[in-house]
């Protein structure tokens, strides 16, 4: 199974980065840029078996690695 | 099936070179083969074109244990310590793609410094730009400044000085030069030798992959206008499993388990496998199969030539494989017995059980082709020379003079690019960054050693001989304002085309000025790197002989550095001031200017003035030293007011 | 207690041996390295999680560090009391596995900073700065690329309240303004402890202001604290 | 228009950060995960103009700023 996991910042905790990459965009002319948040992209292949046991795998190492809950949400694609 | 015309030639294979390895092999090439002979025949791993006038610099000293021609120079500093040191050029990937061709570039030289048996514990870098105003060198300066903080500071080792230059000839090849700096006990020096027949030769570190494939070949050749398509050759880089890789070596430089290490640098595999035979006249005997790889279906070719990076080679004595694998997986790394050496002197590679490329080492080796390049004294230099003081009136307002050069962006503050590096790790970095050298002390003596990498690429240009001499001369001088007795020279020599007659001279030239300068300054060049090829579309680079040189201080107390200290000291000017504006930054930025005859060079003078500098330092009568370099007194004066860190001291000069 | 300082080693941490050297050679007391795949931390009487590049600091500074074998025996060791020491990565790794809260985010600048830097002691009645006077101001280098502290409005307001903040970037008059501060951090925090007070993050590396040879001597109060505690 | 950009390193170039995240995951009992890629997410909103109009611009923006030619390939959702 090919999944992707997309890590976000939650809303109201500071990127620094989607700032300065905002502000960068609109120095280079592309002045109606809006709301510019960066992320992560995570994908890997999880080989077997069912749907749920994927999508169960994949909440956990969500929760106890990929993702940091004080300041980041997440969710997935499984195919 | 024999090798096209064409193969040969996109091999960057003469006519002539094809019909030498003929000669060498009996029959002709193969693919693999010729792969092989491209890349140890290349310039940058050969040294053809520059090898007759390295033969010209000193390298010999009481104190130098190991010259060139291992992995890095090697000095002895008392108390049974030495000082390893090398500097290496990363100029061409860093173009394509600055962060990583920079942090490579770092990576690559920590590697030739550890591979002796020594902890890294200092790195400096020298850097070269187009013009602030190019469009290019923002995003350059921005990358390969990321590149090196990314690098360095990830494995631990301090980035504690270099250099930055900005100019026009610079605009279609930067200059990115990395310096390393390690510290080993005098007893514990491991080579890059493979030595016993018989022994079993272990791969160890990253999975080899198909980056930088023809990494040693790309960086000698020239740039034509769309030099970008060559993006597939770029290596990226793991500081992290060099980490590992360092920590782990210095595990095993702790035992007896092997002869001979070398580190997997440009033409990966098969530059290291042949170059430890060649060192002792063995053979080697390498398996492609049993390479560990990072991608599937890799033929042989790309195995032998691939650069991935953080890769070690390493010849075990026979028997103690296990114990050497066991050290290596504690670090969570790949460590695998490939192949063995052999007593035949054949660079052998099979891949399971067939064979797939055979060659003699010392074919690879000593057989690779020498060139006496035809010389020519270039045409500009009679022209270049001319300064008809007429255009160069005296400025109405001296001090808007002096402004305009302490902003002009080669004599400006560099804090806003060494605060990116972690310059304090180690707890050892007495002076830091933002002077002429850099100086460490050595925990559990009370020395220290002073380190820089310096060069004025313009004296080089209007005049190479004297320009090669001052290059070693201002290095010098950086150590000793520091208190530091200068030991030994490792050069980095950056230049165009050497198929064009005026660029060989400019090299032999610069050559015979540094051998003079070290000769006289008795510092030995220990090890070094040539970059050829640095021209884009016909324009060279200035001609730019960087000079890395490490210097020792007895006691850690006894230094000088540059701010003035304290109201009422007397300010001294040692040395002749003559009447000599030619080449200089003055003329540069408030003019425009790159001509005028370069200031002389009158090295028993220097030589005298530097030991007095030292005397002084050493007898505790020196608070601040200062050289007088770009910019000249006013701007020297001008920085030992400002650099100081309890705000700004004022002087009068009369 | 005796005096055996357990210095935690990741793969990728740099700044053991400088921990090691001012324990050992600095303030003369006994010190020893951790691998992080050893679970037995007894006979350590204080535990330093030291600064570097955990793991490479990939996907977050401290993520994949908070999952060693040893870190199971450190949060036991801090919640028996003992006193432990997250210095820059060892503090990132610190808020990672819960032992203080909030998160080191990327820097404001974007860029790695390594210089001195002023702190303010805003609380001397902890283990770890009751060696200085309150108020009294520190020059301690920093070097790292994400020290922005953050940490939501309950988190942050709780911290001011319980005295946890012990060190506050300010410049060199002691004020805490938005230009001394390096990184980004909310209200200029440059060093917290936990609620119990035995557990100490800091962004400065005192290691690195110990030897007036390498520029400052003001890091020295933290490790004197600790050694009068144990 | 709500705009999504995925940042990928391209094949065969090497993914320090991606290794060391899935032999974290393997440690932590998740053996059976493969090939773990990082790259980045880009969100932003790009008011106004029409489907083709934004499609331009931030083809523009990958090209000239977010991507890295030389080691990353890009592809995005507006919708």
């Amino acid at each position: 199974m090919k999944v992707e996991i997309f890590i976000t910042l939650k809303k109201g905790v500071l990127d620094p980065q989607g700032k300065a990459v905002e502000r960068a965009l609109k120095s280079m002319g592309y002045e109606d840029v809006k709301d510019l948040r960066i992320g992560k992209l995570i994908e890997m292949e999880i080989p077997g078996d069912s749907m749920e046991g994927t999508e169960r795998k994949v909440q956990e190492m969500c929760e106890k690695l990929l993702a940091n809950p004080v300041i980041e949400d997440y969710n997935f694609k499984i195919d | 099936m024999s090798i096209s015309k064409d193969i040969i030639d996109e091999h960057g294979i003469t006519e002539a070179e094809y019909l030498e390895i003929l000669k060498h092999l009996g029959r002709e090439p193969n693919l693999l083969e010729i792969g092989i002979f491209s890349v140890m025949w290349s310039e940058h791993c050969s040294y053809k074109s520059s090898r007759p006038h390295l033969k010209r610099l000193p390298t010999e000293g009481p104190h130098v244990l190991q010259g060139p021609g291992e992995n890095a120079g090697v000095i002895d500093i008392g108390d049974g310590l030495a000082l390893v040191f090398k500097v290496e050029s990363h100029n061409h990937p860093s173009y394509i793609e600055p962060y990583q061709g920079a942090a490579t570039g770092v990576g690559g030289i920590l590697r030739d410094i550890f591979t002796m048996g020594a902890r890294p514990v200092a790195l400096l870098n020298s850097l070269r730009f187009g013009t602030v105003d190019h469009p290019r060198t923002h995003g350059l300066v921005d990358g390969v400044v990321a590149g090196i903080a990314g690098y360095g500071n990830c494995i631990g080792v301090p980035t504690v000085g270099g250099e930055v230059y900005f100019h026009e000839s610079y605009n279609g090849n930067c200059l990115v030069n990395a310096m390393a700096v390690g510290v080993v006990k005098r007893d514990r020096i491991f080579r890059g030798r493979a030595e016993g027949v018989g022994n079993p030769v272990m791969y160890v570190g990253s999975k080899t992959g198909r980056d930088g494939i023809h990494g040693a070949t790309m960086a000698s050749d020239v740039f034509g206008e769309g030099g970008e398509e060559r993006r597939p050759t770029v290596q990226v880089g793991d500081p992290f499993t060099e980490k590992l890789l360092l920590e782990a070596c210095l595990e095993v430089f702790r035992t007896d388990y092997i002869t001979g290490i070398q580190d997997m640098g440009a033409a990966g595999l098969t530059s290291s496998s042949v170059e430890m035979a060649g060192r002792v006249g063995n053979g080697i005997d390498i398996d492609v199969a049993l390479v560990p790889r990072r991608e599937e279906g890799m033929a042989p070719y790309e195995v032998m030539l691939s650069e991935s990076q953080e890769r070690m080679l390493l010849v075990v004595k026979k028997g103690c494989e296990e114990d050497v694998g066991g050290i290596f997986r504690k670090w969570d790394l790949d460590a695998v017995v490939i192949g063995e050496v052999t007593g035949d002197g054949l660079f052998r590679i099979r891949e399971g059980d067939g064979i797939v490329a055979e060659i003699p080492v010392r074919a690879l080796t000593d057989g690779a082709p020498v060139y006496d390049r035809p010389l020519e004294r270039p045409a500009y230099l009679d022209e270049v020379r001319r300064l008809d003081m007429a255009v160069v009136e005296e400025p109405a307002d001296f001090n808007g003079v002096l402004l305009e050069l302490l902003a002009s962006p080669n004599i400006c503050s560099r804090e806003w690019i060494y605060s990116q590096y972690d310059h304090m790790v180690r707890t050892d970095t007495v002076v830091l960054p933002g002077y002429g050298a850099a100086v460490l002390r050595i925990k559990g003596t009370n020395k220290a050693f002073a380190m820089t990498i310096d060069c004025n690429s313009r004296y080089c240009y209007i005049d190479p001989r004297t320009g090669g001499a001052i290059a070693v001369a201002e290095a010098a001088r950086n150590l000793v304002v520091a208190g530091a007795r200068p030991l030994a020279v490792t050069d980095c020599l950056n230049f165009g085309n050497p198929e064009r007659p005026e660029i060989m001279w400019q090299f032999k030239e610069c050559l015979a000025g540094m051998g003079e300068a070290c000769r006289e300054l008795s510092v030995p060049v220990v090890s070094g790197n040539v970059s050829l090829y640095n021209e884009t579309s016909g324009t060279a680079i200035y001609p730019t002989p960087t000079v890395g040189m490490v210097g020792l201080i007895d006691d850690v107390m006894l230094i000088a550095t540059q701010p003035f200290k304290a109201e009422g000291d007397v300010i001294v000017l040692i040395g002749e001031t003559r009447d000599e504006i030619g080449g200089s930054e003055y003329l540069k930025v408030i003019h425009g200017l790159d001509r005028g005859v370069c200031p002389s060079l009158d090295l028993s003078l220097e030589k005298g003035i530097q030991s007095a500098c030292l005397r002084a330092i050493g007898a505790g009568i020196v608070r601040s030293a200062h050289d007088c370099s770009e910019g000249g007194l006013a701007v020297a004066v001008a920085e030992s007011c400002i650099s100081g860190d309890q705000g700004a001291i004022g002087a009068t000069v009369k | 207690m005796g005096d055996k300082f357990g210095i935690i080693v990741f793969p990728g941490s740099n700044c053991d041996h400088d921990c090691y050297h001012v324990v050992k050679h600095v303030f003369g007391r006994r010190a020893g390295y951790v691998w992080h795949k050893e679970t037995d931390l007894s006979g350590y009487d204080c535990i330093i999680l030291p600064g570097g590049f955990s793991y490479g600091d990939y996907l977050r500074t401290g993520a994949i560090a908070r999952f060693s074998p040893v870190m199971g025996e450190v949060m036991d060791f801090a919640e028996r009391g003992g006193p432990v020491i997250g210095i820059c990565n060892g503090f990132q790794i610190l808020t990672e596995s819960g032992l203080l809260p909030g998160v080191l985010m990327r820097n404001r600048g974007l860029k790695f900073v390594c210089r001195q830097v002023y702190t303010r002691v805003e609380n001397n009645r902890t283990v770890f700065t009751a060696n200085y006077m309150r108020g009294q101001l520190l020059k301690i280098p920093i070097a790292h690329a994400d020290g922005n502290y953050f940490a939501d409005d309950d988190t942050l307001k709780s911290l001011e309240d319980n005295g946890q903040i012990v060190l506050r970037y300010t410049d060199s008059e002691g004020n805490a303004t938005e230009e001394a501060n390096p990184n980004g951090s909310l209200h200029n925090i440059a060093a917290i402890i936990n609620r119990g007070g035995n557990v100490l993050g800091t962004m400065p590396h005192p290691e690195r202001g110990c030897e007036s040879v390498i520029g400052s001597e003001d890091g020295r109060g933290i490790f004197e604290s600790v050694l009068e505690a144990m």
